[in-house]
């Protein structure tokens, strides 16, 4: 069950209502205050309480919206997103502040990621307006920019929408917005949630004196946060097998999921094979080779394959999937297999698992609530989250993980004053006056100024390291798929085909991996002949020994002699510290 | 072969029936003699099937006894009571060919081959389907299924009964009396009790030695088609066989005699006697049409118009509305040659065909020249 | 025997019954508890997942919206399936087999493919996102079902009693509605259950031709599936809920479908 | 034999226009689709039968096939006895019937998705029934790892799910043979057997052969319950046609592969199915 | 009706087969045939023999681009030679 009741447990800002509206007072001047302008101040009093905005700012900004929404009155608006707690917010309150604040019937409807995307699609491919716009991941910048079906907001800052964006809407202030923006410099969507994939352990385990000394005895280094997979295996080996149970309960020293499913190909795509270090160094996305294996010239992909260029398949990315077999047979809970993204998410929170390398932060607010076998009587959790260790062909210069940014996103066969009502209600849900307060709801920033402000430096004891990483310019290493992918829900569907075949141990990890880098290049030939991209469509390479790419600098690297280097752990406090100090 | 007696049989579909209208069998004693053609004859929803089925036993009747030769078969099955029955609509084995079909009765009492065989071709060659023998019953048509119906109920020869319960409902005309004239033969033939509802008298008529008429679940009278029509025992009998049904007027014991719609009408003294020694509600005269004479005007103490002539081929009826307060019709049925006066015309009752009836119920009374 | 049969009922009931308590019993429980372990019962008995479906109007109006087309579409397949059906099982004319051959055919086209030309198909004439477009769209698998069971029962009627009832004088219509209707009643019961049952539970369609305003409940349900873990106890009470209207509807044709009919007069 | 009335034709009417309109056109566009590499209705390239040639060359899917078929015919082989007994146990008359009726259609009620949802915890060892007692009775069960495991589960799900389909519709079959045929029966003393060989199996023809094509049909076709149970797992044990194809279709959008599988797919139902049809009405027509 | 993604091939296609039924009614109409039993094990109308040919053409054509490299053309030009010998004598 996902809670609102955030919104109403605030902490209230020092300043009275009072004084609030007094300052209205003020703006409003003599005016008779409309019934758009008596919502904007009820919504101020009762909900957005908690702002970076000081009230007097926030009812200006509330001014504009109000001015700016006057043609749009009385027009029905529909919007999307995925079921996310941020989103069930923007549905379920912010949606509905918009709608009295501007006369604009705004409905903000709810369904399931893959959902979403199919009726994007099914709006791309038929042109037919379904919804006026979307909340997408930004995974699909690839695709967005060199379909040419959406409207990049930064031609509509310039072009249609000029006078309906708000000057308050700060788009520097986003922390997101390199992953939204193509190679040609548009920025293609406006970032609305953000959440990131890190490491996450029982901090209490720990630093548990007996634990610490079986581990140090039996691998000869400290118990902490590994540092590289190596370090992660024998911390996973030592829960499952040696410790086996904590007060009676059975503890696993991994968890995972393997069902075959959508989700079980977003693990890859997202971010094992980043954190392995199959792909090239670069920032947000490897270059020219991707953690998805794509390599492109010029913008232009030319193959997964290694014998393409690509390292979809190259030593780096079968290790890395072999690795993910082994572990999840050997170390996670048995009914793991069975389980999909959204089954095991929660499971942590269930105090039964010590670590997981790849955790999803959208998880925290679920995992603060008091009463979970993680959480202490204090309210202050158990666990702690840190960065993901990284596999043996990791080098420095690469991304380190995956950040996921839901984020507006309107196609060019949406009426287009349609779309520009979406887009003021776009800029409102993002909006200084009311996106502290979705933050603490939902816990996904999107804003630096948010991130900085004083309301989450009192929240951040209750997250067990979710502000610290947020405030720490290392969260750049963190990124979702970037440009290279040309055609995200083409290419994403054929991994979770291939890796759930390596994991019933039909075939090896090195057979689903052809098969699936042979899928994609297929894929992608098609793109080509059918020229459906205008701008940087793939263009493959002649496939090619694959002995000449491995033998090139960067990714595909060849395999390496030990992928199992020395165990590496460092103390959670020390890795803070160096968070702060990067 | 057994003498079916029924004894106090009362039937009601309700739980608890309080009233004569709940029974759709009101308490009866009857006998089926061995070996005798009878016909149930009766409208619609009076009770005929019910009685059927409570003879055959696919009914337990919820009061009285059902006697098979003196013994009381209450508690039997059908199967047990060894009877046959045939239904208003044809009931084939659709997956059988017309030979199973003639033998499942036989082969479920596990009889030889060769008797199956024999007796088949007997009961196929007394309804004249030999040649479907090999046929499969769905593809029959509706008169030719119900001959197998027919068949299966007469292949078995040791039944005590066969039942028939409206079989020709589905047959065209024609053939209705040709296979009526085959149930007779066999009838004859096979010398089995066999009990037939209808409601058609000519069916009955036909068929049946003796007919058992009921109405309103009850037997009114059960006698020889002859003595139905001439002496019907109720009104009901009196209206509801011959064609058209008999004159039933109302009539009053006057001063002077027996009145109608103010006239006295000339009848013997002695019945004037016997129907004043009457107790009871409702007087009526009763008269066949087949006996009523059209006379003169001035010789009769009834008179009125002719209101319809329908000529009927070898018979007319006439329709005549008697000129009294109430203006009934009364209809007469002449003969082809006789010529129908015009206008008006006086209405004559001869004494020895005059019935009388007593809420319904008909007052003997002897004629001497009967 | 009857003894013998009761036992088989209560076995395959019992075989019935077991996951739909599972499913009752998910619906009262927290999310942590039913992840928690295997419970028979709810320790900690709670409405919460109930109030979610109830209160909040996303939910309860797809609820609305679900019944809306799906009555719709229950009563435009038997109005048009029960002609269809009389003239399939008593008539042969041009080319009668291959037509309700081909509307058989019509539940065999695996739907994926279809979902986007529907989309274009409704979308074109103005219907996207209403009712009626999933009432009608469902017809397709529907109407040809209704055609034929309807036409199975109907063949298993007597021709002899349409005859009968043309002797006696009746019209078509008049004996259609009066005599012939009531003696396929286990039918026609039987067919407005499987409309209503596959119009409520088919996903797809009905997905795929609604966005916001006619969102039927099973689109509805696949919101508690999110990127931070599936709300088990809501879709459990969502699906306790979706059972209630079939109930609803196999207890007011239960009566049809159980009489049995005996060939009375006419 | 029917009489020949072409007039019949105007009872038919309301039928074809509607299902039609629903049918030939979208019909029509697949059929279009599959001869062309669709990306949108203005960006497409004509491939002739190229995806045709793939999908017939394709392994996998050849896997798939073979495994849709052991699929359905295990599917008929259980549910249409099962669903007959159940029929035939079902009380005649008095509370039982409503009552039975009602649990009877449960099953047949509760969403697909949450089908499989139910199945997935219950198969669970850790929380759910069966999956417990499986596993307390010492059987190492786990749909998730085990495709034997896996397999059965899909198939008792499917059983759960669908016999009482088969069941009503016996049992209205049942309901609507006049009582006139037991009671001739009984008085030709037939066994309890001879009633169903004769009277109650060849009256349900009609119905059996709606159960058993529409079950081979949904059976060929089934996606989402097994979808949400296994995902088509472990590996491509439970790996369906319709799996596949809806990856294909609303996954990726490959709309003109996914339109010439669609095409393959619907001709092996259709001859499947036709052959069903044909030999079980043959007959009829037949002397 | 853009979006129904016509090509020349597959509308010369769906003519056809209308044309194909039309002339079947035509033909049915103006001197009706009867069922009758050929060469296929059934007993068969004309428009049941249609259907029957046009299956068989599909799964003709199916078989010959899954198992040979010939043109399409030659699988059509057999599958009419078949379609008109089931019809003729089927």
């Amino acid at each position: 069950m996902f809670d609102i009741k955030h919104a109403s447990s605030r902490r209230r800002m020092p300043l009275s209502i009072g004084v609030s509206l007094a300052g209205l007072m003020a703006v409003s001047g003599t005016a008779i205050a409309d019934q758009y302008q008596d919502a904007a101040k009820r919504w101020l009093g009762d909900e957005f309480t908690t702002s970076t905005l000081t009230p007097e700012q926030q009812m200006a900004e509330m001014q504009w919206y109000i001015d700016a929404a006057k043609p749009f009155r009385g027009m029905q608006i529909n919007v999307v997103s995925e079921t996310l707690t941020t989103h069930k917010y923007e549905s379920e309150v912010l949606a509905r502040a918009f709608s009295e604040i501007t006369g604009i019937q705004l409905k903000h409807d709810l369904i399931q990621e893959g959902d979403v995307i199919e009726k994007l699609q099914t709006q791309m491919q038929s042109g037919r307006n379904i919804y006026d716009a979307y909340v997408n991941d930004s995974d699909l910048i690839g695709t967005h920019f060199r379909y040419g079906k959406v409207v990049p907001i930064s031609d509509m800052i310039e072009g249609d929408a000029a006078d309906v964006t708000s000057p308050t809407l700060d788009l520097d202030d986003f922390i997101g917005l390199s992953f939204t923006t193509g190679p040609d410099d548009k920025v293609y969507q406006l970032p609305d949630q953000q959440f990131a994939n890190l490491y996450w352990f029982r901090a209490d385990w720990f630093d548990d004196p007996d634990l610490k000394a079986r581990f140090k005895e039996k691998y000869g280094y400290e118990l902490g946060v590994p540092v590289n997979w190596s370090a992660y295996e024998d911390i996973a080996d030592f829960f499952t097998n040696d410790v086996h149970d904590i007060d009676g309960q059975r503890v696993y020293g991994h968890m995972d999921y393997g069902k075959k499913d959508p989700s079980l190909g977003w693990r890859f795509t997202d971010a094992w094979f980043s954190m392995a270090g199959a792909g090239d160094k670069g920032i947000p996305n490897g270059l020219p080779v991707d953690e998805w294996g794509i390599r492109v010239e010029d913008c232009r992909p030319v193959g997964s394959n290694v014998t393409r260029g690509g390292a979809t398949n190259g030593p780096a990315a079968v290790f890395a999937t072999q690795k993910y077999i082994d572990w999840l047979h050997a170390y996670a809970p048995p009914e793991a297999q069975g389980m999909t993204f959204s089954e095991a998410g929660p499971v942590p929170a269930q105090g039964n698992v010590a670590q997981q390398i790849f955790w999803y932060t959208a998880f925290t607010a679920d995992m603060t609530q008091p009463g979970l076998p993680v959480v202490n009587e204090d309210g202050t959790p158990k666990w702690r989250m840190a960065p993901s260790p990284v596999g043996p062909y990791w080098e420095d210069g690469m991304k380190k993980g995956y950040q996921d940014v839901g984020a507006w996103t309107f196609m060019k066969s949406t009426p287009e004053k349609n779309r520009l009502a979406a887009w003021l209600y776009a800029q409102f849900v993002t909006s200084k006056t009311v996106s502290l307060q979705k933050t603490l709801v939902g816990l996904t920033p999107i804003r630096e100024s948010d991130i900085q402000s004083q309301a989450m430096t009192e929240a951040a004891p209750k997250l067990g390291g979710l502000v610290e990483f947020y405030r720490s310019p290392a969260r750049l290493q963190w990124s979702p798929t970037g440009t290279n992918v040309p055609d995200y829900p083409k290419l994403a569907q054929l991994w979770w085909q291939y890796i759930s075949q390596a994991v019933s141990g039909e075939t090896s990890a090195q057979q689903a991996l052809d098969g699936l880098a042979d899928a994609q290049d297929r894929m992608m030939e098609r793109l080509e002949r059918a020229n459906v991209q205008p701008q940087c469509g793939p263009k493959l390479n002649e496939p090619r020994d694959a002995q000449y790419w491995l033998d090139q600098p960067g990714a595909p690297k060849p395999k390496l002699d030990n992928e199992k280097p020395q165990g590496k752990t460092v103390p959670y406090d020390e890795m803070v510290k160096s968070w702060q100090k990067s | 072969m057994a003498e079916i007696r029924l004894e106090q049989l009362a039937h009601s579909y309700h739980r608890a029936p309080s009233q004569p209208g709940d029974y759709a069998l009101r308490r009866m004693d009857h006998v089926w003699e061995q070996g005798g053609a009878y016909a149930l004859l009766g409208p619609s929803g009076c009770g005929k099937s019910t009685l059927l089925n409570i003879i055959s036993g696919l009914l337990a009747p919820s009061e009285g006894r059902v006697l098979y030769d003196g013994k009381s078969v209450n508690d039997l099955t059908p199967q047990d009571r060894n009877i046959a029955q045939v239904f208003q609509f044809p009931v084939v084995y659709d997956t059988m060919t017309v030979h199973e079909n003639l033998a499942f009765p036989l082969r479920n009492q596990g009889q030889s081959r060769e008797r199956i065989d024999d007796r088949v071709r007997e009961v196929a060659e007394a309804l004249e389907i030999e040649s479907l023998l090999a046929r499969k019953a769905r593809n029959l048509t509706a008169d030719e299924k119900q001959k197998v119906s027919m068949g299966r109920g007469l292949v078995r020869d040791d039944v005590a009964a066969i039942l028939f319960d409206e079989p020709l409902t589905v047959i065209d005309p024609q053939l209705k009396w040709r296979l009526r004239r085959k149930l007779k033969e066999i009838h004859q033939r096979f010398n089995v009790t066999m009990v037939y509802v209808t409601h058609d008298q000519l069916e009955a008529s036909t068929f049946a030695d003796k007919i058992a008429v009921m109405y309103e679940g009850q037997i009114v009278q059960f006698g020889t088609p002859r003595e139905l029509f001439e002496n019907p025992q109720h009104t009901f009998v009196g209206y509801f066989i011959g064609s058209p049904g008999m004159n039933l007027l109302d009539i009053a014991l006057g001063e002077t005699g027996l009145e109608f719609d103010g006239r006295t009408l000339a009848v013997a003294d002695s019945i004037v006697a016997r129907l004043r020694d009457r107790e009871g509600g409702r007087l009526q005269l009763g008269i066949r049409p087949e006996f009523v004479q059209l006379v003169a005007p001035e010789s009769a103490v009834l008179q009125g118009y002719v209101d319809l002539v329908q000529d009927q081929g070898t018979f007319k009826i006439v329709d005549v509305r008697l000129d009294t307060p109430s203006a009934p019709v009364v209809k007469a049925r002449l003969g082809e040659e006789v010529i129908v006066p015009e206008g008006r015309t006086g209405v004559h009752f001869p004494e020895t065909w005059q019935r009388f009836y007593v809420d319904d119920r008909l007052v003997e009374i002897t004629h001497e020249t009967l | 025997m009857r003894l013998r049969k009761s036992l088989v009922m209560l076995v395959y009931l019992l075989f019935v019954l077991v996951p739909i308590y599972s499913l009752v019993n998910m619906s009262f429980k927290s999310n942590r508890e039913i992840l928690g372990g295997l419970t028979l019962w709810p320790t900690a008995p709670t409405l919460d997942n109930y109030r979610v479906v109830f209160t909040e109007p996303t939910w309860y109006t797809s609820y609305l919206n679900s019944l809306s087309y799906v009555s719709m579409n229950m009563l435009i397949s038997l109005l048009v399936a029960l002609p269809a059906a009389y003239a399939f099982s008593r008539y042969r004319f041009l080319g009668d087999k291959h037509m309700f051959f081909w509307l058989l055919t019509n539940r065999m086209a695996p739907p994926a493919v279809f979902l986007l030309p529907f989309f274009q198909l409704y979308s074109a004439v103005g219907l996207f996102d209403t009712p009626i477009a999933v009432a009608l769209a469902h017809c397709l698998f529907n109407v040809p079902l209704a055609v034929w069971i309807l036409e199975g029962f109907m063949s298993s009627v007597p021709k002899e009693i349409d005859e009968t009832a043309y002797i006696d004088g009746y019209t078509f219509p008049k004996f259609f509605i009066r005599i012939f209707l009531p003696m396929i009643r286990p039918g026609i019961g039987v067919t407005a259950f499987f409309c209503f049952m596959f119009s409520w539970v088919e996903l797809l369609l009905a997905r795929t031709l609604t966005s916001v305003d006619a969102k039927p409940i099973v689109a509805q349900m696949t919101r508690t599936v999110s990127a931070s873990g599936i709300d088990w106890g809501v879709l459990a009470a969502a699906g306790v809920v979706a059972l209630l209207p079939g109930i609803a509807v196999i207890y007011f044709v239960r009566n049809h479908v159980a009489k049995g009919f005996a060939l009375g007069r006419v | 034999m029917k009489p020949y009335n072409n007039k019949a034709w105007w009872l038919v009417l309301p039928v074809f226009v509607l299902v039609a309109f629903s049918a030939i056109i979208p019909m029509m566009t697949v059929v279009n689709y599959s001869v062309q590499d669709i990306f949108d209705p203005s960006t497409r390239y004509f491939v002739g039968t190229e995806w045709y040639r793939e999908i017939l060359a394709d392994p996998r899917l050849h896997d798939s096939l073979l495994r849709q078929f052991i699929y359905s015919f295990c599917v008929l082989a259980i549910e249409v006895p099962l669903g007959i007994v159940v029929a035939l146990s079902m009380p005649r008359r008095g509370l039982g019937v409503p009552f039975s009726l009602i649990l009877l259609s449960l099953p047949l009620l509760v969403p697909w998705n949450v089908v499989g949802t139910i199945w997935q915890i219950i198969g669970r060892e850790d929380i759910g029934l069966y999956g417990w007692i499986l596993n307390s009775l010492g059987l190492d069960y786990n749909y998730a790892s085990n495709p034997r495991d896996a397999w059965i589960t899909v198939l008792v799900m499917d059983v759960w799910h669908w016999t009482s389909l088969v069941a009503l519709l016996c049992y209205s079959g049942l309901r609507s043979i006049p009582d006139v045929y037991y009671q001739a029966a009984r008085i030709d003393r037939a066994s309890h057997w001879a009633v169903f060989r004769f009277i109650q199996l060849p009256k349900l023809k009609n119905v059996l052969l709606i159960a058993v094509m529409l079950r081979f049909m949904d059976s060929f076709m089934i996606y989402t319950e097994p979808f949400v149970l296994t995902g088509g797992g472990p590996g491509t044990a439970t790996t369906f046609l319709s799996q596949t194809l809806t990856q294909m279709a609303l996954g990726q959008f490959d709309l003109g592969r996914a339109a010439a599988f669609s095409l393959i797919y619907f001709l092996i139902i259709l001859l499947v199915t036709w052959v069903f049809y044909t030999a079980m009405t043959h007959n009829d027509n037949k002397e | 009706m853009g979006w129904m993604a016509w090509t020349l091939p597959t509308a010369l296609f769906f003519a056809g087969i209308a044309l194909l039924l039309v002339a079947m009614t035509v033909w049915q109409t103006v001197s009706p045939g009867r069922e009758r039993k050929g060469f296929l094990p059934l007993t068969t109308s004309r428009g049941d023999r249609l259907f029957i040919g046009l299956l068989a053409s599909a799964y003709g054509h199916l078989l010959v681009l899954a198992l040979t490299d010939w043109p399409l053309w030659v699988a059509t030009a057999i599958c009419a030679t078949g379609m008109a010998i089931i019809m003729k004598w089927g």
